[in-house]
């Protein structure tokens, strides 16, 4: 199907469906219940799961087939970001054009920092694309700020000339859409205590996931990907089997870079701002921690991983003592005071320390990320079965 | 003219003088190996011939064409195929992969931007690897992990590769250095096998003298980074000069 | 040319500091292997032994005093340290005052115990992983460890000044004929100069000179054979560690008074030590202690508003410019080995 | 403190239908009826804390969070009712809003306007809020301010100071309470001539990114208006720790005082290294060296310690106000009280205008009898209010800043305790710092229109 091996359709599938019915996984709480704090199913949130998604993926392209560790990746996100936002600026509201432009312009980009930073390899590779990406977010905040709006970043304006749009009617901020859609555009389905939230903008940031997803699986079992590969595993055999490392590798570069790009360009279509922030090196560290923590190499993992990472930091972050004060307010006093204390410095403003811990933990105990974490559950219950394995489980890359 | 042709090859590394004028010949479809003590540059001139280190003085032609200032992968484009000391293989691939990566390589050259159609789509690379396989007695490990294979297995996988690409000069560094003595003499069959099954260039660096004598045509004995003598095996086993310089005090260890 | 000297003076110390800091990083480095992003909240740690150390001299007991009142009317509490008590008021003052340059007392056996609970507890593990998962897990470690420094200690700065006595500057311009006040510096960052001398000194005389440090260097030059040799490497290599977390916390100690600590420091200083060290060469000691400084001085003529007029800007990005154009011109640093930390 | 049902969406239980029932397409998830996003359902309404959490101003943040809680707390008529009592406004009667109890949401911004936006949508999307206040930077306001904007919520603005936030980057649907860089630098010029002269040469060290510049604009222009010169100003990278290689050379320079256009952790760094520099005991031009501070927060003061002391520096607020100046500030008193009962401790200014803009949301909603955002923007345009510790202060309707009297402060030789670090030197009349809305330092910009969103 598709080109696609039936495993492999088979994973595609599993995310299609993940994809489509998020609205109703990610709420499975009904509404003004204690448990309500988890529903993740709210647009905003979903939206950034999967461009995060995208942007994990496209790094694996680069660290999880070749093992070149980027530090400096959020500075492809960032640039396609300000691409797609000076298009919403001075072309038109529609992302389209947005999205095409902040590909086009990360892949310049990755293209360029690509060609130098690949002279080096292992540290080295690092702390030079780490240095690109550094620079990019001093001068973007600092002496750029004319371009990039410093600070403050950009965000459309009514008063933006925008040319191929005609002038907004009174009143009206501009919005995000695609030809005529809009991005902020929600349905909502009431099923007895349920709100299920269907959002324009999500579907749009899914399908192009699924299609990122899609390409993704391509290259990793193309030759290219093979290729790739083997250059993680041993540059000095295929320098001596008359293949020259350097393309592939730049080509995986340009690749995960047009990736970020496309992560950049879609943030700014779901939310139409950007802040130079986004460039900042701990943001290059996050997508490095999203794709480790689901699994380096694997087709699922960075998907996993960005979903993990994203639901901490915009979940874990909200409740508050009052919230946790709600949770244990059926316990006795004394020990509902007792249970609030010791669960308050892991949520809330402590969820840094949630996020340390976790990944401490994952590292330790799940060297192979989520992913291997999985693996482990479904061998317990095959095992249950008693149904041997073949060993080809290894030639290729895990799911 | 042989096939490769080395011409006052000198290379100095600081205060050391690492190659002094080397001139070599290597007839088309011989086997010709170099030998001589550590330190003699042997590892230096296969560099040399590879594209890894650049000499300062002299020219390597191969089949007409210099060598010199082409990346390694260039060479091997050539037809020069590198077999390693410890075997150089892909590890993290599987045996099969492994098989696949020469035959692409021979096939689209240095670089093909291949990234949209599967691997299982490319039949006919899929049958030659397979071919090879068979023929290297590999294909019932195909689906393994090629890191976790034995030694031997890896030796020949490596070999295999080399093979899979159709060198015209096949480089051999000590290829086996560290085996068991069986081990030696399947790598020594192999190499006659290959040897009479195609036409090809077989160069071999080794230590082990049974090794040499068994496979070489003609010998060529390096001593401080120049050849001492070139010759046939039977000369060069009773020719005093490289008794004393050699063989004297290999012969315990060999 | 005043200005020149100045900026020259300035980077030394700014370079002393990043120097010391990417020493503790390199030792760790070049003998366990381990990349460490742990290390900045090593220093970070240090300097918190500082305010911890201050914290504990002032120790109070409160008395109510009826006469004045506090803000909202009530009855004005009033701290007394005990210091004030068992000592008087100008001799307990006297020690409060000097409770920086005290703390390193303080700070030593804190920072190596750390260092070897760190090693012993979790490092171990991790020397045969990838370095992607050492990263990945000491990046966690320093998270946590900010994050519970920021429990205790809230996001605030917290001001930690050095002994009166070396409060003010030293006008080196008086000194060679210069007008007065054009080359001053102040005696705390001499201090921290001199004190960053000693230590980077000490450490090198201690692997040059003794056998335990012969024996660690043999080791990391080559674990292996040092190794088969049946010496217990890890042993001493253990006690490297906590000797490096002791230099990254004595490092933070000093540097309190400079900037007041805040719980996020060592995430500032994780990735500049990063870029001295990969300058300096990954695993070579002196290059990281001549990065350190070169990128030091670099940085401080980078600031100069001449400088800047005609670039602007480039404050922003020497460092990492300067990285790039040695990484490109010499692939391993300034002074690295061949192989390391390329795979 | 309960809260039963912490989301909106809690209570649209009852009026459900049971079963499917697929809703007309709307926007942000508002009801469609109301006409405006998030309209409150049942007897309750949600608002939206944002603040930064993590980071470098979580202290800031944590302040802020405590004085909106403490603002829910009194518009729900629980505690002593802080400066319900002093408000001019006497529409407020402690039943919540429009007889609706008043709930809130928190979040964190970490001073990241990304995570700040992602933060403020989640309170939109998910929660419900329907006003969105807090933040300790201009960059999270602008962005968050712009959000607002499109989403159809209200935003009061907390701790930003930059001209940008109700100058080129002004929105209907935003307010500032908060003062700006324009109005401390004609606030403090006169303070700083009077106490250090009009013959003066300025050294500026410069945050480099929108509100140092703005600041920098500021204080240059209104200083050289009476007579300083200024001799350079040098632009510093947000990251910087270390500016001793900035400091080193001002003395050179043959300035006198040296102006620190910075903030937060950069404000205490460049400080404490300006005074271990000993620049404070030089005599330059026959002069004693000065530093000056524009914008003082005392949170961040709390970590330069003893070096800002005999600095002058400019405030929106201080705890001591209505103590020391009289009955003019009323309702500063009533809200220390309360404040300082609850958490044992005076509030800050960021604490102060997040208190006073929660109050000031719920008068207005009050006034116009509805939630919807344009209604309150018309009841909040050219609004003037007292009593809430600033004197009589209006809501221009040009840009819906706040025009009010400016505090001149300085650091406090000796301190009682750490949370009294500033003597006030002298108020600033609002006339003095008011600009035209056109003023060339706030231009580029426009309001718009409100957006009620759905």
């Amino acid at each position: 199907m598709l080109g696609l091996s039936k495993k492999d359709a088979g994973l595609l599938a599993i995310v299609a469906f993940l994809c489509i019915f998020a609205p109703f996984l990610l709420n499975p709480f009904p509404e003004g219940s204690a448990m309500a704090q988890f529903n993740a199913g709210y647009p905003d949130l979903m939206q950034r799961l999967v461009i995060f998604g995208i942007f994990a993926i496209g790094f694996n392209i680069l660290f999880g087939l070749t093992g070149y560790l980027s530090f400096g990746h959020a500075a492809f996100l960032g640039v396609g970001s300000y691409a797609a936002i000076w298009m919403m600026k001075l072309l038109t509201m529609n992302v389209v054009p947005a999205i095409f432009v902040s590909v086009l312009v990360a892949g310049l980009f990755s293209l360029l920092v690509g060609w130098i930073s690949l002279r080096r390899s292992g540290i080295y590779f690092s702390i030079l694309t780490l240095a690109f990406a550094q620079m990019s977010y001093a001068l973007a905040y600092s002496v750029l700020t004319p371009i990039t709006g410093g600070e403050t970043g950009l965000q459309p304006k009514y008063t933006d000339p925008r040319i191929l749009d005609g002038a907004l009617p009174a009143g009206q901020s501009p919005r995000a859409n695609l030809f005529g859609l809009d991005m902020k555009a929600t349905t909502e389905l009431r099923l007895g205590d349920w709100v299920f939230t269907f959002n324009a903008g999500y579907y749009i940031a899914a399908a192009t996931m699924l299609l990122a997803f899609y390409l993704s699986i391509r290259i990793f079992r193309s030759p290219l990907g093979m290729m790739l590969r083997a250059v993680k595993s041993n540059q000095q055999r295929m320098n001596y089997t008359g293949l020259n490392s350097k393309p592939y590798t730049l080509a995986a570069f340009v690749i995960s870079g047009m990736y970020a790009g496309l992560a950049g360009g879609l943030l700014v279509a779901m939310d139409t701002q950007v802040g130079a922030e986004r460039m900042f090196w701990t943001a290059s560290g996050e997508v490095v921690l999203m794709t480790i923590l689901g699994g380096a190499g694997t087709l699922i993992g960075p998907v996993l991983g960005a979903g993990f990472i994203k639901y901490m930091e915009n979940i874990v972050s909200k409740i508050n003592e009052t919230v946790l004060e709600q949770w244990f307010a059926f316990l006795p006093d004394g020990l509902s005071d007792a249970m609030v204390a010791i669960v308050y410095p892991f949520v809330g403003k402590g969820w840094h320390l949630t996020l340390g811990l976790l990944f401490m933990m994952v590292v330790i105990f799940l060297p192979g990320g989520l992913v291997e974490g999985g693996q482990r559950i479904g061998r317990l219950f095959r095992s249950k079965k008693s149904e041997p394995e073949t060993p080809d489980g290894k030639t290729t890359p895990a799911e | 003219m042989g096939i490769l042709e080395v011409k006052n090859v000198g290379k100095r590394f600081g205060g050391l003088q690492a190659l002094g004028n080397v001139n070599l010949s290597i007839a088309e479809n011989s086997v010709h190996a170099i030998i001589g003590p550590n330190g003699a540059g042997k590892s230096t001139l296969l560099n040399v011939l590879v594209g890894k280190l650049i000499p300062d003085t002299g020219s390597v032609m191969f089949d007409g064409q210099s060598v010199l200032g082409r990346k390694p992968y260039e060479i091997n484009q050539m037809g020069i195929s590198r077999v390693f000391q410890t075997p150089e293989i892909f590890g993290d691939l599987s045996v099969q992969e492994n098989m696949m990566i020469p035959c692409f390589a021979k096939r689209d050259g240095a670089f093909a931007m291949n990234g949209y159609g599967s691997i299982t789509s490319q039949q006919d690379m899929i049958d030659k690897a397979e071919e090879m396989l068979v023929n290297m007695k590999l294909a019932d490990k195909r689906h393994m992990h090629a890191a976790a294979m034995s030694r031997g297995d890896k030796r020949r996988l490596e070999i295999a590769m080399c093979l899979a690409q159709d060198p015209r000069l096949l480089l051999l560094d000590e290829p086996t250095a560290g085996m068991a003595r069986a081990d030696t003499n399947n790598t020594i069959d192999l190499l006659k096998q290959i040897k009479e099954e195609r036409d090809i260039t077989i160069a071999i660096i080794e230590h082990d003298m049974h090794v040499v004598f068994s496979l070489a045509e003609r010998i060529t004995v390096l001593a401080q980074g120049t050849p001492l003598v070139e010759d046939t095996p039977d000369k060069i086993k009773g020719h005093p000069k490289v008794r004393e310089a050699y063989l004297g005090e290999s012969q315990d260890a060999a | 040319m005043d200005a020149i000297l100045l900026q020259i003076l300035n980077g030394l110390d700014k370079g002393s500091a990043y120097a010391l800091i990417a020493l503790g990083l390199t030792l760790i480095f070049g003998t366990l292997g381990v990349v460490n992003f742990a290390h900045g909240a090593l220093f970070m740690i240090g300097a918190f032994c500082a305010v911890t150390f201050s914290k504990l001299l002032n120790l109070s007991h409160t008395i109510v005093d009826d006469s004045r009142k506090d803000f909202l009317g009530n009855p004005m509490k009033i701290d007394v340290p005990y210091l004030h008590e068992f000592f008087g008021q100008a001799a307990g003052d006297v020690i409060i005052d000097w409770a920086v340059p005290l703390s390193i007392l303080f700070a030593i056996p804190v920072m190596i115990g750390i260092g070897f609970a760190m090693e012993r507890g979790l490092i171990k593990h991790f020397y045969k992983r990838p370095h992607a998962d050492q990263i990945l897990v000491t990046f966690g470690l320093a998270i946590v460890m900010a994050e519970l420094i920021k429990y205790f200690y809230g996001a605030n700065p917290i001001p930690t000044p050095a002994p009166a006595a070396f409060a003010g500057s030293f006008d080196f311009g008086a000194l060679i004929g210069a007008d007065p006040n054009t080359i001053i510096y102040p005696y705390w960052r001499l201090v921290y100069f001199c004190f960053a001398a000693v230590i980077i000194g000490a450490v090198f005389a201690f692997l040059q000179f003794t056998t335990f440090g012969m024996v660690v260097r043999a080791g990391m030059a080559d674990r292996e054979t040092v190794g088969l040799l049946g010496i217990n490497i890890d042993k001493r290599f253990t006690v490297m560690f906590g000797i490096a977390a002791a230099v990254a916390g004595v490092a933070g100690v000093m540097y309190a008074p400079i900037n007041s600590p805040n719980y996020n420091m060592g995430m500032d200083f994780l990735v500049l030590s990063f870029v001295v060290v990969v300058v300096g060469g990954m695993g070579s000691l002196p290059g990281a202690v001549l990065a350190g400084f070169l990128l030091g001085i670099l940085e401080s003529f980078a600031s100069m508003a001449v400088v800047l007029e005609f670039i602007p800007g480039i404050n922003q990005i020497i460092i990492y410019l300067v990285a790039i154009i040695i990484l490109l011109t010499r692939p391993r640093g300034l002074m690295g080995r061949k192989g390391v930390m390329e795979e | 403190m309960s809260f039963s049902n912490l989301t909106r969406r809690g209570l649209i239980k009852t009026g459900a239908v049971a079963g499917a029932g697929l809703a007309l397409p709307t926007y942000l998830s508002a009801a469609a009826h109301s006409g405006f996003t998030n309209a409150p359902q049942g007897d309750t309404v949600t608002l939206g804390f944002n603040v930064p959490q993590s980071g470098p101003y979580a202290d800031e943040g944590a302040d802020e969070l405590r004085a909106f809680e403490l603002a829910v707390e009194h518009l729900n008529g629980m505690g002593d009712g802080g400066m319900l009592q002093t408000f001019s406004s006497k529409a407020l009667d402690g039943t919540g809003i429009m007889g609706k109890k008043v709930q809130f949401v928190t979040g964190d911004t970490q001073t990241k306007s990304d995570a700040a936006r992602a933060s403020a949508k989640s309170m939109i999307e998910k929660d419900g809020a329907v006003m969105i206040s807090g933040g300790s930077s201009s960059g999270v306001a602008v962005a968050v301010q712009a959000l607002c904007q499109e989403a159809g919520v209200i935003f009061m603005a907390g701790l930003t100071h930059s001209n940008d936030t109700t100058g080129k980057d002004k929105r209907a649907n935003g307010f500032r309470h908060f003062f700006n860089s324009y109005m401390s630098g004609a606030a403090l010029a006169p303070v700083l001539a009077k106490a250090y002269g009009a013959d003066r040469k300025a050294y500026h060290l410069t945050a480099d990114y929108n509100w140092g510049y703005t600041t920098e604009e500021a204080v240059r222009s209104s200083t050289e208006a009476l007579g300083w010169e200024t001799v350079n100003a040098v632009k510093t990278p947000l990251t910087q720790t270390d500016f001793s290689a900035y400091i080193a050379p001002v003395l050179q320079s043959g300035a006198d005082v040296l102006v620190l256009n910075h903030y937060g952790g950069n404000m205490v760094n460049s400080l404490t290294n300006a005074v271990q520099f000993g620049l404070r005991d030089k005599m330059v031009n026959g002069k004693q060296f000065e530093i000056v501070v524009p914008l003082y927060s005392e949170l961040m003061a709390r970590g330069a310690g003893a070096n800002i002391k005999g600095i002058l520096g400019s405030q929106n607020w201080d705890w001591k106000l209505e103590d020391q100046l009289g009955a003019r500030y009323s309702g500063t008193n009533a809200f220390v009280q309360s404040f300082g009962t609850k958490y044992g401790f005076p509030p800050s200014q960021a604490a102060h205008t997040c208190y006073v803009q929660t109050l000031l949301y719920a008068d207005a909603v009050t006034r116009a009898g509805s939630f919807n955002p344009c209604a309150v923007v018309e009841a909040l345009q050219g609004f003037e209010f007292d009593g809430m510790g600033n004197g009589p202060t209006l809501y221009r309707a040009d840009d819906h800043q706040c025009f009010k009297d400016v505090v001149v402060v300085k650091g406090k030789e000796n301190p009682e305790n750490e949370f009294d670090l500033v003597e006030i030197v002298e108020v600033t009349p609002a006339d003095q710092v008011t600009y035209a809305p056109d003023h060339q330092q706030f231009a580029g910009g426009s309001l718009g229109t409100c957006n009620p969103g759905a």
